[in-house]
């Protein structure tokens, strides 16, 4: 009988938290969005279930040995780890009052060393480190996976069509389109914050903002090192906004640009040799390290990745960075951003304005990305079609598809993919340069 | 003493493990049978059902439904924790 | 002179004792058994290769740093390393005796940070883990391979068959066949602990018993957090005991059946929708969340893996982790389980406990599962063969073929393999959920 | 008063990074199209250009080009780190 | 305004030193030699990256948080380190004082459980370890990463040849070619050090003439183990002579025997059979544990590498030993071995001494093989052409392909591939032998 | 006088090792040549010789092995170290 109510009170449906509940909903929202809709499945499928299992109750998967051992631990356990932080617990105040004591104590006062012995008493009486959060810790928080997939994303792209063009005209549109990153950060803490709507750091804005470069891995990776504790909405909204780049970027398209310069025909471009595929990630990486180093470690392997492509004399090793190591890595980071998708963290305010100022940052983007092109029309001889502005803020390569699709319905015959390529993949440049420069100012 | 303590939490794992294993899978079997039954009455087979949606949907919903899934859990969690 | 010495003195040939010659003779013998028998070499070529690895004198690939200097550091190192866990050695024991209190210390006395502090001298003086132990420590003192694997198990489950027909019938016979972990625990710790003809506690004896369950990665998974200390023979015993399924089962199939009754035909299968599959893993997800959260981790990574694979919109994920990642994951974890495989703990006659012991579970479920079938078709109208029953016990998808092998041989023209496939995956299903009960109750 | 510090230092961001974003493009635009030029014009596309070496020097230099290659760095550090 | 200095002085191009330009020029050079030249691309390719990486200013991608701390970190972090390593900083000596002062104390002075709470203070500011150190950390210093490369070797390598003959021959050859490594480490012991030339201790030296082995594994392990303060240049000077076996070995093959030598034709060679191939890493592995138990780990893996190709039932463990995971240890491996490409250790005279001393290695190596079996031609029945002899150094399978050319300059039917692939893998194990017994004797 | 240890530790190594590495592969020619004889004299090649044992054996028999491969291991320890 004893043993039926160990099991019931140690059951989810006994412990299920309201919070818990909406964050399964999230998850499995999340997971229909990504198999029905097929928003990035890639990434929100893992994302989206490791949501649901980082809430549920009691399983503890997200979260550290010390953190299980203070929410579940008996009575005898506790007193050990408040022993080991340099604490006593009041005898009188009762089993939830000591853990709450336990849990502001391991997330405030505690030294790394008294951390430490906590933790060895947790683990002494049996309990682990979760499975996500160990994924979470290894993968993301080392920022090691970020930096793989991008390595992975380099040994995907091909830099052909920003070689065969790059004066005056592919890599400002991919700068242009970064406006909407830096122009967010400022309505974050401008309008946003100043105004009281909602509270954000300097930092906090910088990682929200970064979500209008649309890329992923850039957007994780700013987000691990500035803004941990946002870094579930952040992961989600990006992907999330890279899957609807054919939503939202089409309407303000239409809007910026006449009938006519959507018909604009562009100029053949000119074939690449080998040679330059292979010297350009070593002149840009050379430019990384000259002028902005703390770029080094996403365009490095960016890089990288690009060379062994490029080089034609390691296929294996770029077979399998595009392939099984990416995967591996996909699969781990998406389930460690999924643990980040926490009720406390995550059913804030601060979501929703993190999902808005996004999409702010999105449009934004995307509008530089136009006019400047509208701009370079003006004043070169060249005719510059403006939809394949909007393919600078990367979500490779869905922009550039989204341009060519819209530049198709006004004119049947006119094929802009290649042409939007480049500054599909200088928006990728442009934003991991744009996070360069947020983390050496804020890091 | 010892044994007898032993053996009873033996007998008690026993009962309690395989009751619950038989609980847990016949709530396993009713909830995936009201499943199917669900999913053959409302979605049947031919159109593979899981690609129909994406086809059809006026583009503009799907942004909707993003802030729709977010923003619906986040209103009722915050109706009730409010701060 | 004195460096051929040397080299003698550290040579295996002098150090080999007689337990590890034994060990490496196991080893032998396993690897004989998976490469001339088929027995479930994907698994138990690494192990036993591991189990000689583990075996070789003065190689410490299976133990830590500090371990290691234990065994084989000069004197003046045991004198630091004692220091540092606080004690003194007596000079007059002589260096096997200090060998022996530094180890009897570190295994019982010694606090984490003294621990550290011994393993800091071990390593500044150049000793460092054995491959083995780090492997071991990595993947399964984490819990993350058996975890990967199961996520793998899950990508390759078809539950179709499942589907089909979950009424009344296959999930019955699933936890059936569950009777053999639980019954095995009862006997364990009462007819072979409590008339002392060995002693085991009852965590041992539930990890024993799970042997029953015919799946290996939850095998380890329990073991590794109930009793580490008996996971090399328990591991060697279900994997064994998996590949010996055709020897096993058909003579108490056909012990436990009339000739009539195995050539009962059974009704077709109805096909089964894609959303179906689709939606089952969340639906099984929702469950464990609300009903069994120790079995989350277990469960949850096989209902991701079987998810990816129904979802239709990540095939490059499913396709790594069904393998890639699985065949990575299987060579690190077999090499870990083999290093479990040291003389102390293996050659006990616990270790031949554990086999017998692991046998009557198995006996057991194949015996529980084909009367709860016999039952089930006396009382249910659809016609129900009680071979089917016996593939319950999951070995996937082997027992299922044993079903099927046998009932042909009764009638030539009933293939049961599709009809025993439900209750093989529900199987997996049932001893998972066995496990969560298991660690919730005694973890 | 913090909103304002908050505000400035959104702003100085915002042109600082812009600003930075379009400079180093533009340089690595600059470089691009001089290392463009370059290769067209002294290595020509036709015969695959990274082949061509491969295939003609005398093998002994290849060992010579290795010493060179750390040598040549060797000296240089060492005529300036005299030590 | 004073963010723009922020910039520049945070910039690579303002704190770039000679030494790490000069680096970076050998990265280039390294790449350059690995694309255009094919020198053992799929090691220097990620090598020659990694260099560039690691000297990027600033960047700290090959150091730890501790260090990057000392080297960028605000004065008040300084001084928080400084408490935590138990010293003060004099505050009239200024900023590069103190980072000097930090650097030795973490260099030299400080306790691990020092330098355990000043990473603390470090992490606790935002610091974290690079990303090539992580990967030198967790894939080199562990020993982890050449053995699994060791491992793919092992699944790589058919010892058919070597079977159809091993009596006095090849294996006679394999053990000869050794000797160019323990020459190597004489010379760099005598003449070099003894007369003041350079100043190598014995552990250098062993890891030095470990190049003589041509086995980039081997020596990366063994390096890692003995001197990893010279495991970049040696990792370097090891793969790039494996690249340059076509150069170096011919004219000492040439001068070493005669047309008529070179022209002898050997008896065809008998078939293998599955069982001896199954058997022969079990053999192997057991001498090892009898014999040398410190090249256990070496040729442990590699033997099981091996046994998992021949024995025929683990096809799938094989293929991913083969291809995913050796690719990926690969990336991570070349990235961790270019962190190691540091100014202050490599643009060092020594760097030459190792370049010149490996050079003399290998063709001491190539030799003694040529003359071992000249001897052998004259003392055994059999006709033995002395090509052979040179691919006992291993350089698996380049060695055996040049002998197997200039023996077709001399004889254009006189194929030599598969007599000279005995020897070749021979070399493996010899070198792995003589990697043992420095580590036995001297680790 | 360190110069002349250093010297000698050199030759010995040289000795040591070069000795060693012999007549470790001399040990592995005597092994593996002994092992092919036996091999090619019991298990000859044509019907390829490790499926053969799979093929042949009463199924009742293979459990027994298993148990006969770690009990024979486990008698001859338990013998030699009562407890
Ligand atoms: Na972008
Ligand atoms: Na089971
Ligand atoms: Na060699």
């Amino acid at each position: 009988m004893e043993n039926l109510l160990t099991l019931w009170e140690g059951s989810g449906a006994y412990n299920l938290t309201l919070g818990q509940t909406l964050m399964i909903a999230v998850g499995l929202g999340l997971l229909y969005l990504a198999i029905a809709k097929k928003f990035e499945p890639l990434l929100l499928v893992p994302i989206g279930f490791g949501g649901i299992l980082a809430n549920i109750p009691e399983a503890g998967l997200a979260i550290s040995a010390l953190d299980q051992a203070i929410e579940v631990a008996r009575p005898a356990v506790l007193h050990q780890m408040a022993m080991a932080l340099g604490a006593t617990l009041d005898p009188l105040a009762g089993e939830e009052a000591w853990r709450a004591t336990l849990k502001a104590l391991v997330d405030n006062g505690a030294s790394p060393d008294q951390l430490r012995a906590a933790k060895d008493v947790a683990m002494n009486v049996g309990y682990g480190d979760g499975l996500l959060y160990t994924f979470y810790q290894v993968a993301v928080a080392s920022g090691i996976a970020p930096l793989l997939i991008f390595m992975g994303v380099g040994a995907m792209t091909d830099f052909g069509p920003l070689l065969a063009n790059p004066r005056t005209l592919f890599l400002f549109l991919g700068a242009a389109a970064q406006f909407g990153i830096f122009a967010t950060v400022f309505g974050a803490v401008g309008p946003v914050s100043a105004l009281g709507w909602m509270d954000f750091s300097i930092e906090q804005a910088a990682a929200i903002g970064i979500i209008g470069g649309a890329d992923g891995p850039t957007s994780i990776y700013v987000s691990s090192v500035l803004a941990p504790e946002l870094l579930g909405a952040i992961a989600v909204a990006a992907y999330a906004y890279m899957a609807l780049v054919p939503m939202i970027q089409p309407p303000i398209m239409r809007l910026l640009t006449t009938k006519r310069e959507r018909e604009i025909t562009m100029t053949q471009l000119r074939p690449v040799s080998k040679l330059e595929k292979i010297v350009f990630p070593l002149a840009l990486l050379m430019l990384v390290a000259l002028f902005l180093p703390d770029a080094a470690p996403l365009l490095g392997m960016f890089c990288f990745g690009n060379l062994m492509r490029e080089c034609g004399v390691v296929e294996r090793l770029t077979d399998t960075a595009q392939n099984a190591l990416i995967n591996i890595v996909t699969i781990v980071l998406g389930l460690a951003v999924g643990s980040r998708l926490m009720a406390e963290s995550f059913l804030a305010l601060e979501t929703l304005g993190i999902m808005a100022l996004g999409m702010v940052a999105f449009a934004i983007g995307t509008a530089a990305g136009i006019l400047m092109a509208k701009l370079m029309n003006v004043m070169s001889k060249m005719p510059i079609n403006p939809l394949i502005g909007a393919a600078g803020v990367s979500a490779v390569p869905m922009a550039a598809r989204v341009a060519n699709k819209v530049g198709l319905e006004s004119n049947p015959h006119n094929f802009l993919l290649m042409h939007a390529m480049g500054p599909n993949v200088a928006g990728v440049i442009g934003s991991a340069v744009a996070a360069g420069v947020m983390i050496k100012y804020l890091g | 003493m010892q044994d007898v303590e032993l053996l009873e939490e033996g007998l008690a794992l026993m009962g309690l493990g395989m009751g619950f294993v038989f609980v847990f899978l016949t709530v396993l079997v009713i909830v995936t049978t009201l499943m199917s039954l669900v999913i053959r009455r409302f979605a049947p087979e031919p159109p593979a059902p899981a690609a129909t949606p994406a086809r059809s949907p006026a583009p503009a919903r799907q942004d909707d439904e993003l802030m729709a899934v977010i923003g619906a859990a986040l209103h009722r969690y915050r109706q009730r924790h409010r701060r």
